[in-house]
């Protein structure tokens, strides 16, 4: 959001991004035990500040790659909160009108090339998104999210080197929340810092980052997206976080230790930054303004995906190719 | 007797054939101390300890190259992938290296292995996690497939997949995972490559698999209401595929009719209409018919994804508007 | 006119489109200093240089990623992937992501690009080296599938598939690289979803794709000698597919072969006998026949080579078998 | 080779290995020539110290996992050459009676678990080797063997790290010829030594060797096996080296700089070890009685392979599955 320049006006920003992504997982998660989400869905509760924080580093025309845990990415972009949340709920005025759901949200419009749910897989695709801005000059930057235990797979290693030599315009945002489903990455990674301990595999400096920090995350987004613009190549970022609930939707994430869970809740990253905010000065009042329009968005975006029918049958037929139907013969 | 659900019936059934044989391992994401995403492998880790049931990085060529290492060696590895969908990171390991390399080597070497996976739609998971790909699979020389529908067949083909020689795809329908059945007490051991009919009828073969199989059965019974009097076979193995079953019914009947959760073509169902005509033309009083999802990736609204895979009612009017034309 | 190989061509017909629009940029191994492996792209780099033709690593899934970002942005990229038995390394990227992206996001991304591999057998290259994998393609819904059987094809095909606004998997058969055409001046653009009918004839249709076109018109002039007359269809698109074309021809002859150098299962041919046997049951005078390779991986051996991949031999003795029964 | 164990005899069985192997491909290249070798096949001529070196260090129930480009791996585990050559020339005889052909050579007998065409694959695989001989306690080691270019797949990531965690006894073997097919791998690798630059992404030692003196290569091969047997993980090796042909088969490798292919003759491991044994005072006879053998061996073995007939038609069907046959019905 280039209009963000002011550092006052840049952090108000921060702490709205945040506190509407929370304010959205929050109700996402109240819908899913009224059992109207369908499927599966991954919250952001706790890591908001990676997401927040780009939101506002990146320029309009710039591109996010999300993963199934791609609520808060894609709503940081401006996406509106009624069409994610009617997709949730399977609508017909959901974003994808339900044909995807919520591991798919996408959001041309608004940059949000996409959700990916197979571990890895959008990696290569934002470096194709990159070398695509590279191509035809335009000073965009690709933004790829993803996990911890998403930099064991594959692709992620054929990414980044490909990434590396042909200086491609993106960033790689690696939210280390030190699980992978249910398993502690850890347990079963070669190195302590899964992403940053592999920078060097491709001729990237490591950049290790707290993600629960919004204007750290702030700074680093901007210097990794300042590099990419100046043709300077990639960057690989490992962001420190730490996700409040479990996996994905009744996970009730019994395999972590109390303690561990208490101490990263005492690090919420929303608290942290409103006091860092009246601390510095920051009226109140401000804040208690922006979480009252954020809540208040939440409900009006709530009534609305409810109200959405159900995805008609002519939608099943519709756009598997460009033509817009379905037919594999002539 | 007992009564299990299709989920516990996956432990039930490793767990037989982990404590017969000590070669028999077990790797995969999130198996061992979580007990798999389904909870089909809750309590493995506690019986066998972690040497033989592991936990895997997310790095699926690593877990079908650790397999098949491991069963070229001498051991009997089963390693869990957990959605069938993600079958295309590791496509390589499976058809190029474990189905090709007994024939490559003129059978030098051995792969007594078992890839389970779950399989396809009905959670409303959207299109990357609900495929059914036993296509994919039979597609490939090289790879015995079967699909379970009931949990007695989950522990007995498992069994029989364990005991094998050659590399088994053992698919299990995560729609099925909550549904129950009775199971016999002691060992169950099945047998690869044997079809089950389900029902006998004197008008039409009905040709199901997996989670196509309940249904199937509740549409012969509205079939049979309507005077439509249907033989259901349960297919359970695609490869080795019990076409001796399968042609004697169709021919009795004169009629065929598959339905098939996976996209229509160049699917199993295609594969039996073809085999059918080719061996029985004469024998057939109408052409085959194949009800199938449409060719279509799968869409993740619950309204949406319900229109999409073939129900009772769709089989229902399909086989009545076929058998009345 | 000119004549062309088949490999020859493969350079026009890119060449053709990237001369014609800047959006169109072509990636692979060794696709760019050295002109491919197959020498099927020599020149492309010398005319447009290293920006729009470039070399990339080891890295399919990095590859065809970076062909489908690109697409989605604006351009229209043509990635090579070397021998189609790679796709195995990288089939998430086509099945899960470049095919489905469009239905799942309700049509807000297009995908516009074209992925090539050498395709199929006859050079003695093994098992890993040597698969006809179309059917793997035609199996997952949102793929466009075309396999050219001439130069003139390789170059009006390739510019269809290119203007396409959807992802099409070109498949240019190896045994055929050095087989020469005549090609018409100037610029070729042809469309997909339409089969050619090489020869007409009154008793039976031979359906045949790629490398098995010259075959399978070798084998309709001998069976006509021998009184059997055949119409020879050149499918050269499976999705979409022609069935317009081959279910008249079929119809009108009452027989039909299927002749694939595919593996036996779940093949297009399978599919094909699906349609025919749905639709056309009644003007069929016998079984619809397929000629295949049996359902092995493929041995390297030249002598085992030529045993397995159908021949004019085999077509001209199944063929007559059938028909004389 | 166990019995190589004073450095007198190890330095003659080193010499040996590196000699046949020469002498092997070269006539591999004449038969080519004849266009008597059917399909492809890649020839190992200048990198012959590190598989004969591999070849004398390892156990004999050690594992090798080869490439496309394996006749000397395979020749190197004792595997005799007329099966090898008569694999190469299609027929009954060969070593899979020509159903593999030159690139999934395949000796099980001799420890040699296949040849494997596509890039990388075999790294996973050998890692399960690996974990098999560490379930079942039997000491042995799986060795993989590879080139520059393999390294920028996905399974080379995948494999290096599940190695590592598991700590397997496997040793990865990277033979830096320089070149991929045609391209050169430093235009596509994000770091100038493609494996030893790794190394740290798995928390392993650069290893870095002289793929051209099989002294050397002896050393560190030694030191990897010892590693891996003494339950302390996997090494990844980086070896130097040169081929001296191009690729495969007819390529005339055009695309090297003259000089480059100079500087590296200069360098041929065979001559300098010819030359190395004789400065420390080993009697030149018993060098020629070593090359005079090899050569009577190529021959013999050129003999018995041409006159190999070609297979039968019963081998098209026999073993897709363990029962002998390949029906796919019952
Ligand atoms: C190829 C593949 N393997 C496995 C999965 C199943 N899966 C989904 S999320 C997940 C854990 C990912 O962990 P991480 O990368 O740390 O991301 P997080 O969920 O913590 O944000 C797994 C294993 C998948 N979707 N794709
Ligand atoms: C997945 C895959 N991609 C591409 C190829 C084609 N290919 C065969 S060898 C080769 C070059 C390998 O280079 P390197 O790893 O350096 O080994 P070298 O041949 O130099 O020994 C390539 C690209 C392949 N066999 N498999
Ligand atoms: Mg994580
Ligand atoms: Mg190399």
């Amino acid at each position: 959001m280039d209009a963000a320049c002011h550092i006052g006006g840049r952090r108000l920003a921060l702490y709205d991004q945040q506190i509407r992504l929370r304010y959205f997982e929050k109700r996402a998660y109240d819908l899913f035990l009224e059992n109207l989400v369908k499927g599966t869905s991954h919250l952001s509760l706790g890591q908001e500040a990676i997401a927040g924080a780009f939101g506002v580093a990146m320029r309009h025309d710039d591109y996010t790659f999300a993963t199934y845990r791609g609520h808060a990415h894609t709503l940081a972009r401006g996406v509106p909160m009624a069409p994610v949340l009617a997709e949730l709920l399977g609508r017909e005025n959901g974003l994808m009108a339900g044909k995807g759901g919520s591991m798919h949200l996408t959001s041309v419009e608004h940059g949000v090339m996409g959700s990916y749910a197979i571990i890895g897989a959008h990696l290569p695709i934002a470096c194709g998104a990159a070398w695509s801005a590279q191509y035809r000059g335009s000073g965009q930057v690709a933004v790829a999210f993803f996990g911890d235990g998403t930099t064991n797979i594959g692709a992620f290693h054929e990414a980044l080197n490909f990434a590396a030599i042909w200086r491609l315009p993106v960033v790689f945002v690696c939210e280390n929340n030190l699980y992978m489903e249910y398993t502690r990455t850890s347990t079963v990674t070669a190195v302590p810092r899964p992403a940053a301990d592999r920078a060097s595999a491709y001729g990237l400096e490591p950049v290790l980052a707290d993600g629960n920090d919004a204007d750290e995350m702030y700074a680093v987004a901007t210097a990794a997206l300042d590099r990419a613009r100046a043709g300077e190549g990639p960057t690989l970022i490992e962001a420190l976080t730490y996700r409040h609930g479990g996996h994905s939707r009744a996970d009730p994430a019994k395999y972590r230790p109390p303690a561990e869970v208490d101490e990263w809740l005492a690090r919420d990253p929303i608290p942290m930054y409103r006091k860092r905010l009246v601390d510095a000065g920051v009226d109140a009042a401000a804040l208690d303004a922006i979480e009252k329009t954020a809540m208040e968005d939440v409900d009006a975006a709530t009534e609305e995906a409810k109200a959405g029918a159900a995805p008609g049958a002519d939608l099943l037929f519709r756009d598997v190719w460009a033509d817009g139907g379905s037919s594999w013969r002539n | 007797m007992a009564e299990l659900t299709y989920r516990e019936a996956i432990a039930r059934g490793i767990a037989q054939e982990m404590r017969r044989d000590g070669n028999v391992l077990f790797l995969g994401e999130d198996v061992a101390a979580a007990g798999g995403v389904f909870k089909g492998t809750t309590g493995l880790l506690d019986e066998f300890g972690p040497v033989r049931v592991r936990d895997t990085p997310i790095s699926e060529q690593a877990i079908l190259g650790a397999a098949m290492g491991a069963a070229m060696t001498g051991l009997r590895p089963i390693a869990e992938i957990m959605f069938s969908d993600f079958f295309a990171v590791c496509w390589d390991i499976v058809v190029n290296e474990i189905a090709k390399s007994r024939y490559m080597t003129n059978g030098q070497v051995s792969f007594p292995l078992v890839i389970r996976a779950g399989n396809g739609g009905g959670l409303r998971f959207g299109a990357q996690h609900s495929q059914s790909v036993e296509n994919w699979a039979m597609a490939v020389p090289g790879l015995k497939v079967v699909v379970p529908s009931t949990p007695a067949d989950v522990i007995g083909l498992m069994a029989a997949a364990v005991r094998d020689p050659d590399p088994v795809l053992f698919l299990e329908e995560k729609a099925l995972y909550p549904t129950k059945g009775e199971v016999p007490d002691g060992e169950v051991v099945d047998t690869l490559g044997r079809a089950r009919v389900l029902r006998s009828g004197a008008h039409a073969t009905l040709v199901a698999l997996g989670n196509m199989v309940p249904r199937a059965t509740a549409a012969a019974e509205q079939l049979g209401a309507g005077g439509i009097d249907c033989t259901v076979i349960d297919v359970r193995s695609l490869v080795p595929l019990d076409t001796h079953t399968i042609l004697a019914e169709v021919a009795r009947t004169g009629r065929m009719f598959t339905v098939e959760e996976n996209p229509r073509l160049c699917g199993w169902g295609a594969e039996l209409v073809s085999i059918v005509v080719e061996e029985s033309f004469f024998d057939l009083d109408g052409a085959p018919v194949r009800i199938t999802t449409p060719h279509i990736p799968l869409p993740a609204a619950d309204a949406l994804e319900d229109l999409a895979i073939p129900s009772v009612e769709r089989i229902v009017t399909t086989v009545e508007k076929a058998m009345n034309q």
